[in-house]
């Protein structure tokens, strides 16, 4: 079974069974969604998801785009 | 007109009324204004994904951003740091590199804080971002954005969703006699007469949101500033009359049968 | 806006931007203006034939009143009697029973006569005429011609050919929510805004001549005209925003990645 | 010979052969033209032009549209 | 400004701040505000006695007719009879041959009905009234009533209470350069600074009631438009600066110390 | 008003009105108009001596240090360093601590430079001056300056010696509602109304030189000044009237002889 | 005992024991007012106020001054 | 006789005998002006002028209060 992690995801304390970019992505159903992600204040290339592993307490920021003026 | 195009940066534009995609009531609304105004770049904020319902519908479906030029902004960012943090993620998301730079001084007024904005715009020129930059209606700190390498400068008329038309119409023809980039009136235009002004006074653009999605008709609204937008670049391009503190008669004033 | 028409006594039409005939540089010009501002409606001067060279070309070889409706004026008449003179002879040389009454006060502000206009307008509701009146922006004269039979009213916004735009706002507003024959603003429009503007208050036309006529590119303001005043007429249909003293954002307040 | 009339058209004294305004129109060549009369204060229907008949003294306003705001 | 003097009629006044004597709270208020504001002359209106109470206290116990010029006018008349019988009780009850003349249009706004303001100034004028006229802002009707006879004509700035300043400052200049008699702007003075500015239009003299009476604190705006009134006095004589569209230095522009 | 007093930093005041000494024809003039306008506050320009001519009169021989409370500025300076250096050596010359700075943006519009402004406010607080800071109407900076430890901040109206007024009283009321120092408007005023309007927004004082010293009768307009800051000052604490769309009536609307 | 009259006194129908406005205006307490009366739509000046007599069916109006603008 | 120095006095080359700032103040007649001088950058306090002394090349500044907005 797979190891669940601990991290700040959007401001919420998460845990989560993906050990990569890629896999939080897929477990979110974002994958087709433009969306971007800021981990631990640094912006990951959408090419980096899968290299990028998760570790216990990263601080995660995946945003898209709004209504705004 | 059709020679007349607007260039903002390595961007080109048939259209000189850029809209925003806040504050409808719904995205098909959004959509339908949208196209009702013929505009070419709209605006959008950027936000955290809701990861408990992470599949709702998104703006994007309804916006194409192979359609439309998107220009992500920063909307309720008061620091430098927090926008250039927001256009990072926004051109990741996108690969927008036109993006519209607000870093704000309160919430009551939504006006710039021109410090934070300086420091901000300097950054994300230097990170090769095509800055539009929203600012106060001061020709001093317009200039400096200017020189810092913005590719348009955007003050407002007045606060931001407040409907109240231009404030300082004299800034804002100064701002536009000293630029070499183009000023977009951003903020402020509440009905159709408050964009035609801007464009008369020389704005290149003007950037309209609340007054067309808090219209009683949305589309129809959109469809004014449209034409609004157009009237007042060809009054402008046309010349207008002088103004004059009498009359003049525009009939002969002769030839009269009781002469 | 297809259905949107504006019906004048008998008359009905698609356009809301009445012309005037005066001050162009030549005939050819005010052809091309009045077409590029896609009006159905232009006034005109009654004057005596230059009886030492009768053959002169006429306006009327260029605006052919089988393509617009000719509305005769009596600029230049400063009493009830030469107005009425006047009108009577432009029935007969055209079979035009749509006029336009203004009797004048004075030469310098070319403000009406509202006496001998009210006079006059009796005179010619009761010889058959569908009179439009130029009078000034008082509310209680405005109810008062539109009492005589009137077809409509036209409040002026400022001095004939100055420029200046609406002077009072207010008035036009009022004048219009009382009135149930149609109110066009006449006299005062400078440029496109202003007959946005007008039109915003509710005016069903608006007419202009001097704007047009002394832009330096006469059919480009025409067209801005044109589009002004459906621009203006769209956005009162529409149903603008509230004004607000304060700001309020156009993106939403939560979500923001330094939460 | 046509007997001559002194008239006042338009403001100036006149000596014209016309007899009628009908004639006087011909005279001046705006048989085509939109034009209109008033004779002595009366506006004259077109359709009277051949029938009314010019007097020593007559007053008349002949009329054209022109250019005007 | 001791030999500056406003002349009405027979009547010469220092004071060119005419108060009316309605809305107050209370009659101690009148009398307070009244002699706060240093003016000399009050209107009155005319009124039935209330016959089931006839003993009440009266306006002029507390306003001495022998201290103050005593105004009677005929707010309330929508004809001109009404208005002359008003204006000959009022001459019978206080020997009062100065007159305030206002004949209303409608209830809505206040403005006068022009014709029938006409006809009551020539009834009025020929039974030896000396008449002070309450008119819209159109230079044309001022003239007129000018002509008739009236002794100071009054146009409005803005509706009678409703505090909004001037309207249209131009029209109050062009009644005042083109008349030989006073002109007392009435009605529409909200604050200290509308009469400040009215006066600098070259108005004569203003006429301020609700401005007064509605102040949170009355005898203090009282004093406020007594010195708003002195001070746009002067300023009008004293003759302002041009205005310029852009900036000139109050400091000489060399001898700095890094030159 | 004896007790209405105006505290800026360690200095009170009677007087509202702060003059500059710039633009006069002679010094004689200066002194007379300074007095009419019961100033007790001037400001002054530090220039080089004329070392060709060094005995010549000076401004200080006719304002005397004694009875005046200096105000030098540093008019004509466009970075902080020169600004900061001038008023050095202002406060070695007369022990004046309390200064008014200006860094200036440009020449055609002398708006304020507000970047360097705060720069050399920071600097200037830190080295022990009262500083009363000229700055742009924008709420923002107007607040950053304040924190930086300013005794006063000097909102402009328009343009220096312009002589527009107010070109946006929005922001002037909304500086002051935010202040917890004086706000003093500075530049724009040409009239006495403006100043009036300044103090009716709120403003604790205004600043006054073009509109005097370049007046037709310079003492008259100065008394017109001082008149127009009392009277704006009492309507602001008097509590102004609500202003309405339509008319209130002043007299009652009963009691009428016709009823 | 007086006879009694009924006269329209400011728009009220009123019965009165007044013989002359004088005395109605006695009967009312109004001697010292500045007041004015309009009898059958013309003013009495106040030195007609004695010899003026009232008749059944006059239409009477007094009035007085009171705040105004 | 005294020796002559070449200053720098508010931007124009001149030569001077003063031997101090003092002297200078003096020399130029502003003994009882309210005057306030820069020395090199420095502005110097009145009650150091006379201890004050120049050298070649000393760029000063001598500045007073003029009419200004």
């Amino acid at each position: 079974m797979p190891q669940m992690r601990s991290i700040q995801l959007n401001g919420e304390a998460r845990r989560v069974a993906a050990g990569t970019l890629a896999e939080l992505v897929a477990e979110l159903g974002l994958e087709r969604r433009m969306i971007a992600i800021e981990l631990n204040l640094e912006v990951v290339p959408k090419s980096r998801y899968a290299e990028t592993r998760l570790t216990e307490g990263d601080r995660i920021e995946l945003v898209h785009m709004i209504g705004g003026g | 007109m059709t020679e007349d195009l607007l260039k903002v940066g390595t961007y080109t534009f048939k259209s000189r009324l850029i809209v925003g995609s806040g504050k409808y009531r719904d995205f098909a609304t959004t959509r339908a204004a949208t196209e009702a105004a013929e505009a070419e770049m709209i605006t959008v904020a950027v936000r955290r994904v809701n990861i408990t319902d992470p599949g709702q519908e998104n703006l994007l479906d309804y916006i194409d951003p192979e359609k439309y030029v998107i220009l992500p902004n920063t909307a309720g960012c008061f620091n430098a740091e927090d926008a250039v943090r927001t256009l990072r993620l926004a051109r990741e998301a996108g690969g927008w590199d036109l993006v519209k730079l607000e870093v704000l001084g309160d919430t009551e007024t939504l006006y710039p804080n021109v410090v934070e904005t300086i420091k901000a715009a300097e950054q994300l020129v230097a990170e090769g971002f095509q800055v539009m930059v929203y600012t106060n209606d001061d020709p001093i700190v317009a200039r400096r954005l200017e020189e810092i390498g913005c590719v348009a400068v955007m003050p407002l008329g007045n606060p931001i969703g407040s409907g109240r038309g231009l404030a300082n119409p004299f800034n804002i023809r100064v701002i536009k006699q000293r630029a070499s980039v183009p000023i977009v009136v951003d903020a402020g235009i509440g009905t159709a007469s408050d964009a035609a002004r801007a464009m008369e006074l020389g704005a290149d653009a003007v950037l309209v949101n609340t007054a067309i999605a808090e219209a009683k008709d949305e589309c129809m609204m959109a469809r004014a500033m449209r034409d609004a937008v157009r009237a007042g670049r060809q009054a402008y391009l046309a010349g207008r009359m002088p103004k004059r503190a009498f009359a003049s008669a525009s009939s002969p004033t002769e030839g009269y049968i009781w002469d």
